[in-house]
């Protein structure tokens, strides 16, 4: 693998670019690998690259049906934070976002992560509460995160609407400075680069279509590029994973929706955090292009068709532009869907399964890229040991059963549950 | 085309009519006793002194007197008084349709939906009950606590419906 | 957003309603704890038709079951629940 | 005339001049800088696909950046500035970039910039500078933009010879039509060449299609495609910048169609060659528009470079115009254009071009493997057609590959969708051969990637199309990507060595073209598309001036301070006046209702988890409802009204929710019980009367001995008949008076003009938060937070024994009853205050074991009190914690005691 470096670069400029080579390889598969990763996706990638790096185990293939990185990968809002309320979800996410501070370096793969400072607002005293608790959590555990006053709020983002009778005025904000965005198809490139030059074999166009089972235990996959044996399998297809489980006769605590997001034209800097809100659900950051980014929740109903309801849309730019007046002369010229596992608490899967040697990494509703480092390193350590990594413990696939859900927000089994 | 007066009508008696049982034997009974059919899903009936609007499959909105309507339920439903909820908002002139397609997700301009129709829809983010009196005459049965706020969409929607 | 055959108030927007769950996850009320959670924490979840539960909120405020594609968003039938209702 | 202004400079136009067109007839050919290496650029097309000539048009909160010049027309007064240059447009600092340029390859910064975060967002902060293009208005938008719905039987879009006589032939068979166009009059080619069919054509098809009943918008594009046929239209009722005439700007229509019929046209390809980019090289349909159209001859000597018999239409149209037609390189062999009186090179593909002070000057083509040169001041270009598929797209289509016009043309669809015109029959072209020079041939224009970049990124493994877009940025531009598609496709297809059609295709996804974010918000912009709910006493609080406190979309009394009180002093004034006289509230929000039928109590027993048909009529209880999962999900009181008549209240904020969770238990899980339960939350207004004399004061306001502690009666105050529920959060003798809601004022007005004579006082909700938690009751969103079982919450004794309820076999879960769990408790200070939400600890640096749910001051003996929860807190009592709040500096040490600091064995409110 060829480092890259602004030296590089220039040798690029003064040659003609020639001396670049392939980012990754494109092997034809072995017949059998110690472990197979179903999805090229960044957390896919990212447990292929710790799986090497950290466990030393090169006999690895990551399979995928499409082109790396084209999943949810390439389709989200690219925040990274780890401002959540409860302790294992925290612990969880504040693990990866220490990764992501170095991963450029890691990887020797710029992906542009940027803690520009994942900032929530707050809309009423009880939000400052609600905040202030989330951030108190947080902070007991040594994670960092301040509560703004609005003043500190208006100065951070000029353009936010801080009349006093706006229909959401704003009263603060917490802010986690260490959040941020990076570079989503970075991610997935860098780490497949990574983990190529470990020795994984990353093999595109190779969709699985059945296990490959001995007794009840799983020894293998079908491809559509032929039978592939294989110590352990880890699904790692967010969005997909009650499809891909199936394969396995798996019924999964997950409904599949669709999640959208936009992007404005290009305009020069304007909004210099991620910007969230407590009482209402959209969020806008600003690419380094220029481009304003936007999400909103998912449409509420199971789906795989990569397309929404453009009045959901239509709803999160509403409360986007109450937040941000300014933003109502730019365009939106581009939209996009991901297919999200919702699982029915708000929380990950990531451990084993009931079928031997198959584990599962999914249910990542709307919150898997921030996630994509941790993700992979404690996949990773779970597939490499078989027994999940103490971050990962928590988020087994039978707490639902048993009653140890991990409910964010209280909201129980559906987004719309009761 | 697109004129449209907007008024708020005084408040007056308002009742579900709630049928859980013998749906059939009830609607006999209702037939005997006042004269007219229980209107069908999306029709209203009645007269000026008593009109029933049907909305629901098993439930009718009630205007007007509702003094002989419990024997004709008997123990096959119940009345229950919901007018403290609802705000009548009419729409008056031409321009009904258009203004009500503003905001909307419903088709008020089809021709089929003629004096006598009922639908429920979204309009703006709230959800109204509309009724059709004639071609210059639509009522909308509105949430109290969104009547103001949809007063104010409609009013000023009102003033720009022109294409 | 789609268009939705009411059995009540034909054909309306998708904005009128929405969506509660699949038929094979609603509890009856007399499972046990085992059967419950399992309808309650489980899915089919097919990439192609599953039955599911709809309600026109906003419009009739009938619950109604839908057999629709999760990939084409074909809706091949809508069937009136609830009691009994006169035509 | 029109007057106009560019950077700051005066110019008129004609009416009826795109703004393209008015640059160009003032001799403007410089417009605009690219986004990457700010190379200088003209007017391309004469569509929405410009690349290039992008302008910031309006002034303050009507500035739209990014506008293409050639899809603006220009009214009186209109402002344009160019975008992306510094300190001006034809001097540019920022052009230095393009001698980096040679480093500044594909995908560049992904391989350097290393070093920790911070020193990435140091390189950022510049990166960020340069990108963007236009700037952003920093005011408000003083316009409205509007949403509204349309059906039809049938939906044309494009009003070309093709869409005119589609909706012609509908609107007169009786159908319900739609037409649009996206220019802001009908004809679309007819208006480029006018000799086929002519303007009294236009005009005599618009007006019978609109006597037949058809509509037909102008200056409206068709931008989205969803599902079951609904298709979006963004409709300019005011120019960008404009002024609008009834203060809505734009609309948005979503029109449900039962048809849709797309004569969408197709869009002119550039060729890529060297330096293809500079201003003074121009589509050729723009030209000809731009000449025929607009009677705008943009230059004197014009080469054509074409690969197809269309841009001969355009070498007339100049002919036509005067101008001098120096060569027609014409890629096809002879005898292609041998007829066509001009100068024609065939086999001739163009090499470059020279310029000078941004004009172009000179250029040169390969003809027959030669390389021959020409000075000319224009050169059209016509790389063949792309239809207009995007729609056809977004509906789910599928796509066919014509070899003849090198196309993609519709082919099958899911929706009821077909495609007409030039945009399903698009016209032959040649085949071209590769550009020479791939460095500086660019192919997208905004983004300045060049086919060389292409190359890049196959070389390096980016090699499907969606890893070939996203590593170059290739389409990504506001044009997205109309013009570059089709080209980088064809490199791929070449660098595989396969058909075009085998390289793959990337997505179409709404919008066909950038929609105003202003637009899509519609009215909703205002208020984030969130009516207030407003109390049907609304007035009669507003003339008191309390402090409002938002809970959902409702607004209720937080407080009523007088003589500058701040908002504590006034709650606990107002607590004060209920713990020692009496006080009013009012309690209207509440979740309510009304549920009868011989069925009723055996309905509510499935959905209270505590027992209901134990009640005797006239009695009412506390109860809690759980989710399925076992969770308690809301709480409140049912009351037995009369025989089969029961009133369930619960949550404020749960009233949506348990709304539609009664509604489904009743019409899925019930259908078969005699029961009829409606909402009644807004029918009654509420009012609650509190406080050691509150029995006194409702006596008289009854004029009876009002019902003991959680009974009913009817009564009737000043006249209206009232429902009194005798109940207590406030933990003092309390009544509930429920009124319809339109009767609710009067009856305030006496309850308040009694509770005053007896000196008691209004109370808000945070005097009702001091009060219930000193009382140790329950709120939902607080205590009560989806994650708490009733054991948790200490209501597991009022579970129904019987079982039956939803949620009974949730509650079964193991984990559910392992230890460890938060349990409620109530917490005393021991110095200081506790702050809500602060998390509790045993000490400094440990991790939290539970949390404060909400913190108030005892009312009468004062000091600090809270409730919480805490892992296994009921055997915790008597532990002292620390209750921490890191982020707002503050903390206390607390005790853990029971969850009742007042009256717990309810004395209070017993007669």
């Amino acid at each position: 693998m060829s480092r890259y470096s602004a030296f590089s670069l220039l040798r690029g400029a003064l040659t003609g670019h020639r001396h670049w080579q392939p980012a990754w390889r494109d092997p034809e598969p072995k017949s059998h690998y110690d472990i197979i990763i179903i999805g090229g996706g960044g957390h896919g990638l990212a447990t292929a690259y710790y799986l090497a790096k950290v466990h030393g185990l090169t006999n690895i293939a990551v399979l995928e049906k499409g082109w790396i990185g084209g999943g949810n990968t390439g389709r989200n809002t690219t925040i990274v934070r780890s401002n959540y309320r409860l302790e294992p979800l925290h612990n969880f996410f504040e693990f990866g976002l220490k990764l992501w501070h170095g991963l450029s370096d890691e990887l020797n793969y710029n992906v542009m992560f940027s803690p520009r400072g994942a900032m929530f607002l707050g809309h009423s005293d009880a939000d400052m509460v609600k905040l202030a608790e989330r951030g108190d959590a947080m902070r007991c555990d040594g994670i960092d995160a301040d509560l703004l006053t609005r003043d500190q709020v208006a100065k951070l983002e000029p353009l936010l609407d801080m009349s006093r009778d706006a229909r959401f005025p704003i009263q603060g904000g917490l802010i986690q400075r260490r959040g941020g965005t990076a570079r989503h198809d970075a991610v997935a490139w860098g780490y497949g680069r990574g983990a190529d030059s470990l020795g994984v074999d990353i093999i595109q166009k190779c969709e699985v279509t059945g296990f490959v089972r001995d007794g009840g235990a799983v020894v293998g996959v079908e491809t559509t590029r032929g039978r592939i044996g294989a110590g352990r399998v880890g699904i790692c297809v967010a969005g997909h994973s009650g499809h891909v489980a199936g394969l396995a006769g798996l019924k999964l605590p997950v409904e599949s929706q669709t999640l959208q997001a936009m992007v404005t034209e290009g305009v020069k800097p304007m909004i210099n955090s991620v910007i969230m809100s407590q009482s209402l659900h959209c969020y806008i950051s600003q690419s380094d292009k220029g481009g304003v980014v936007f999400g909103g929740d998912p449409d509420n109903w199971p789906s795989y068709a990569q397309r929404g309801h453009p009045m959901v849309m239509e709803g999160a730019v509403a409360q986007g532009l109450a937040l941000v007046p300014a933003l109502s002369r730019l365009r939106m010229v581009r939209t996009w869907s991901g297919v999200t596992d919702m699982s029915f608490d708000g929380a990950p899967i990531i451990g084993e399964t009931p079928v031997p040697n198959l584990f599962l990494n999914g249910g990542w509703c709307y919150g898997g890229f921030k996630a994509t480092p941790a993700s992979g390193w404690t996949y990773a350590h779970t597939l490499a040991t078989g027994k999940p990594h103490a971050l990962n413990a928590p988020f087994s696939l039978d707490r639902f059963e048993r009653g140890a859900t991990i409910d964010e927000t209280g909201s129980g089994p559906m987004p719309n549950s009761r | 085309m697109t004129e449209v007066t907007i008024t708020t009508l005084p408040a007056a008696p308002l009742h579900v009519f709630e049928i859980w049982n013998n749906a059939v034997a009830v609607a006999k009974r209702f037939k005997a006793a006042m004269g007219f059919a229980l209107p069908a899903t999306g029709r209203s009936g009645g007269n000026d002194a008593l009109r029933l609007i049907r909305f629901e499959p098993t439930v009718w909105l009630v205007e007007g007197d509702i003094s002989s309507l419990g024997d004709v339920l008997a123990e096959d439903g119940a009345l229950t008084a919901i007018s403290g909820g609802i705000v009548r908002i009419r729409l008056s002139g031409k321009g009904w349709r258009t203004l009500l397609m503003e905001g909307g997700v419903f088709d008020a301009e089809s021709p089929d939906f003629a004096a006598g129709c009922s639908a429920a829809t979204i309009i703006d983010h709230v959800n109204v009950r509309l009724h059709v009196i004639d071609e210059t005459t639509c009522d909308a049965y509105v949430p109290l606590s969104f009547s103001q706020g949809l007063l104010h969409f409609w009013r000023q929607a009102a003033g720009s419906l022109v294409e | 957003m789609m268009l939705i055959p009411c059995p009540h108030c034909g054909p309306r927007a998708q904005s009128e309603f929405i969506y509660e769950r699949t038929v094979d996850s609603v509890v009856p009320l007399d499972a046990t704890s085992q059967e419950a959670m399992a309808k309650l924490f489980t899915r089919n979840n097919p990439r192609g038709v599953d039955d599911e539960i709809w309600r026109h909120t906003y419009g009739c405020r009938a619950w109604m079951v839908l057999s629709r594609h999760r990939v084409t968003n074909e809706i091949s039938e809508c069937r009136a629940i609830g009691p009994e209702a006169l035509p | 005339m029109i007057n106009f202004s560019f950077d700051g400079k005066a110019y008129t136009a004609q009416v009826g001049d795109t703004l393209a067109a008015a640059l160009l007839r003032n001799g403007i050919g410089l417009v605009g800088r690219s986004f990457k290496y700010h190379r200088p650029r003209g007017i391309m097309t004469a569509g929405v696909e410009e690349p290039n000539a992008l302008v910031t048009v309006g002034e303050g909160g009507r500035a739209e950046p990014n506008t293409r010049a050639t899809d603006v027309f220009v009214y009186e007064g209109l402002v344009a500035r160019s975008q992306n240059r510094w300190p001006n447009l034809s001097f540019d600092i920022g052009s230095v970039l393009g001698l980096a340029a040679p480093a500044l390859s594909a995908g560049f910064y992904y391989k350097t910039f290393f070093g920790s975060a911070k020193k990435w967002m140091f390189y950022e902060y510049f990166i960020r500078k340069a990108a963007g293009l236009g700037n952003a208005p920093t005011q408000a938008d003083p316009d409205r933009f509007s949403h509204r719905a349309a059906f039809c039987d049938v939906l044309v879009v494009g009003a070309g010879p093709a869409g005119m006589q589609a909706a012609l032939e509908a609107a007169e068979s009786g159908k319900r039509v739609i037409l649009v166009e996206q220019d802001n009059i009908l004809g679309a080619s007819l208006i480029r060449d006018p000799q086929e069919l002519d303007a009294a054509w236009i005009e005599a098809t618009a007006a019978r299609i609109r006597a037949a009943g058809g509509r037909i918008l102008t200056r409206t594009t068709a931008s989205g495609y969803w599902e079951h046929d609904l298709v979006t239209l963004t409709q300019r009722l005011s120019e960008p910048g404009q002024t609008p005439d009834n203060g809505v700007a734009q609309r948005l229509w979503h029109v449900r169609a039962g048809q849709v019929i797309l004569a969408s046209g197709s869009i002119e390809r550039p060729m890529a060659f060297a330096h293809n980019d500079r201003p003074g090289v121009m589509l050729s349909q723009a030209l000809r528009s731009y000449v025929r159209r607009f009677g705008v001859v943009p230059g004197k000597r014009v080469v054509i470079a074409t690969n197809n018999d269309d841009a001969y239409k355009t070498a007339q149209a100049m002919k036509d115009a005067g101008a001098q037609i120096v060569a027609v390189l014409d890629a096809r062999p002879a005898p292609a254009g041998a007829n066509s009186g001009h100068r024609v090179y065939n086999n001739a593909i163009p090499l470059s071009t020279k310029g000078a002070r941004h004009c172009l000057k000179n250029v040169s083509a390969s003809v027959d493997g030669q390389t021959l040169e020409w000075d000319a001041d224009l050169l059209a270009v016509s790389g063949g057609f792309t239809p207009v598929v995007h729609l056809h797209m977004q509906a789910g289509g599928t796509l066919d590959w014509n070899a003849d016009a090198q196309a993609f043309v519709p082919a099958s669809s899911r929706q009821n969708v077909t495609t007409i015109g030039g945009a399903a029959e698009p016209q032959p072209i040649f085949k071209m051969a590769s550009a020479a020079k791939p460095k500086k041939s660019f192919i997208d224009f905004q983004n300045d990637v060049t086919l060389a970049d292409v190359d890049l990124a196959w070389a390096e493994g980016y090699r499907s199309v969606e890893h070939l877009k996203r590593y170059t940025t290739l389409g990504m531009a506001t044009d997205q990507g109309k013009l570059s598609n089709m080209a980088a496709l064809g490199r791929l297809a070449e660098k595989q060595g396969v058909a075009i059609p085998e390289a793959g295709l990337t997505t179409f996804r709404p919008p066909y073209t950038p929609v105003t974010m202003g637009l899509l918000a519609g009215a909703g912009a205002k208020d984030a598309g969130a009516h207030v709910r407003r109390l049907a006493l609304y007035d009669l609080h507003a003339a008191k001036n309390p402090i409002w406190q938002p809970l959902g979309y409702w607004f209720r009394p937080r407080a009523y301070p007088t003589g500058g009180e701040t908002l504590a002093q006034a709650a606990l004034r107002e607590a004060k006046a209920v713990r020692n006289n009496v006080g009013i509230t009012d309690v209207s929000t509440l979740a309510k209702f009304e549920v009868s039928g011989p069925d009723a109590a055996a309905f509510l027993e499935i959905i209270c988890a505590t027992t209901v048909s134990k009640l005797a009529v006239g009695r009412g209880r506390y109860t809690f409802m759980l989710r399925e999962d076992g969770f308690v999900f809301d709480d409140g009181t049912v009351w037995r009204l009369d025989e089969n008549r029961y009133l369930l209240t619960s949550s404020t904020g749960g009233a949506d929710r348990m709304a539609t969770h009664i509604s489904y238990v009743r019409q899925y899980l019930c259908p078969h019980l005699r029961v009829s339960a409606v909402n009644v939350q807004e029918h009654y207004a509420g009012i609650a009367i509190a406080g050691p004399t509150a029995k006194a004061v409702l006596t008289t306001l009854i004029g009876e001995e009002p019902p003991r502690h959680m009974s009913t009666v009817p009564a009737v105050i000043a006249g209206v008949p009232v429902i009194i529920l005798a109940a207590s959060y406030s933990g003092e003798r309390a009544f509930e008076i429920y009124i319809t809601a339109s009767d609710a004022a009067t009856v305030w007005a006496a309850c308040e003009a009694e509770v005053m004579k007896v000196g008691g006082a209004l109370y808000g909700l945070e005097a009702m938060e001091f009060l219930r938690i000193e009382k140790g009751h329950l709120v939902v969103g607080g205590e009560v937070d989806g994650r708490m079982t009733p054991h948790d919450l200490a209501l597991d004794k009022m579970l129904n024994k019987a079982g039956g309820f939803i949620g009974a076999s949730g509650l079964a879960r193991p984990a559910l009853a392992e230890a460890g769990r938060r349990q409620l408790v109530g917490l005393e200070a021991l110095d200081g205050d506790i702050p809500e939400g602060s998390m509790l600890i045993p000490s400094e640096g440990a991790s939290p074991q539970g949390h404060v749910s909400a913190g108030a001051f005892r009312i009468i003996e004062g000091g600090s009190v809270a409730l919480g929860q805490l892992v296994d807190g009921f055997s915790r009592h008597g532990e002292i914690l620390i209750a921490s709040s890191p982020t707002r500096g503050q903390k206390a040490r607390v005790r853990v005691v029971a969850p009742h600091f007042y009256d717990p064995a309810g004395e209070r409110y017993r007669d």
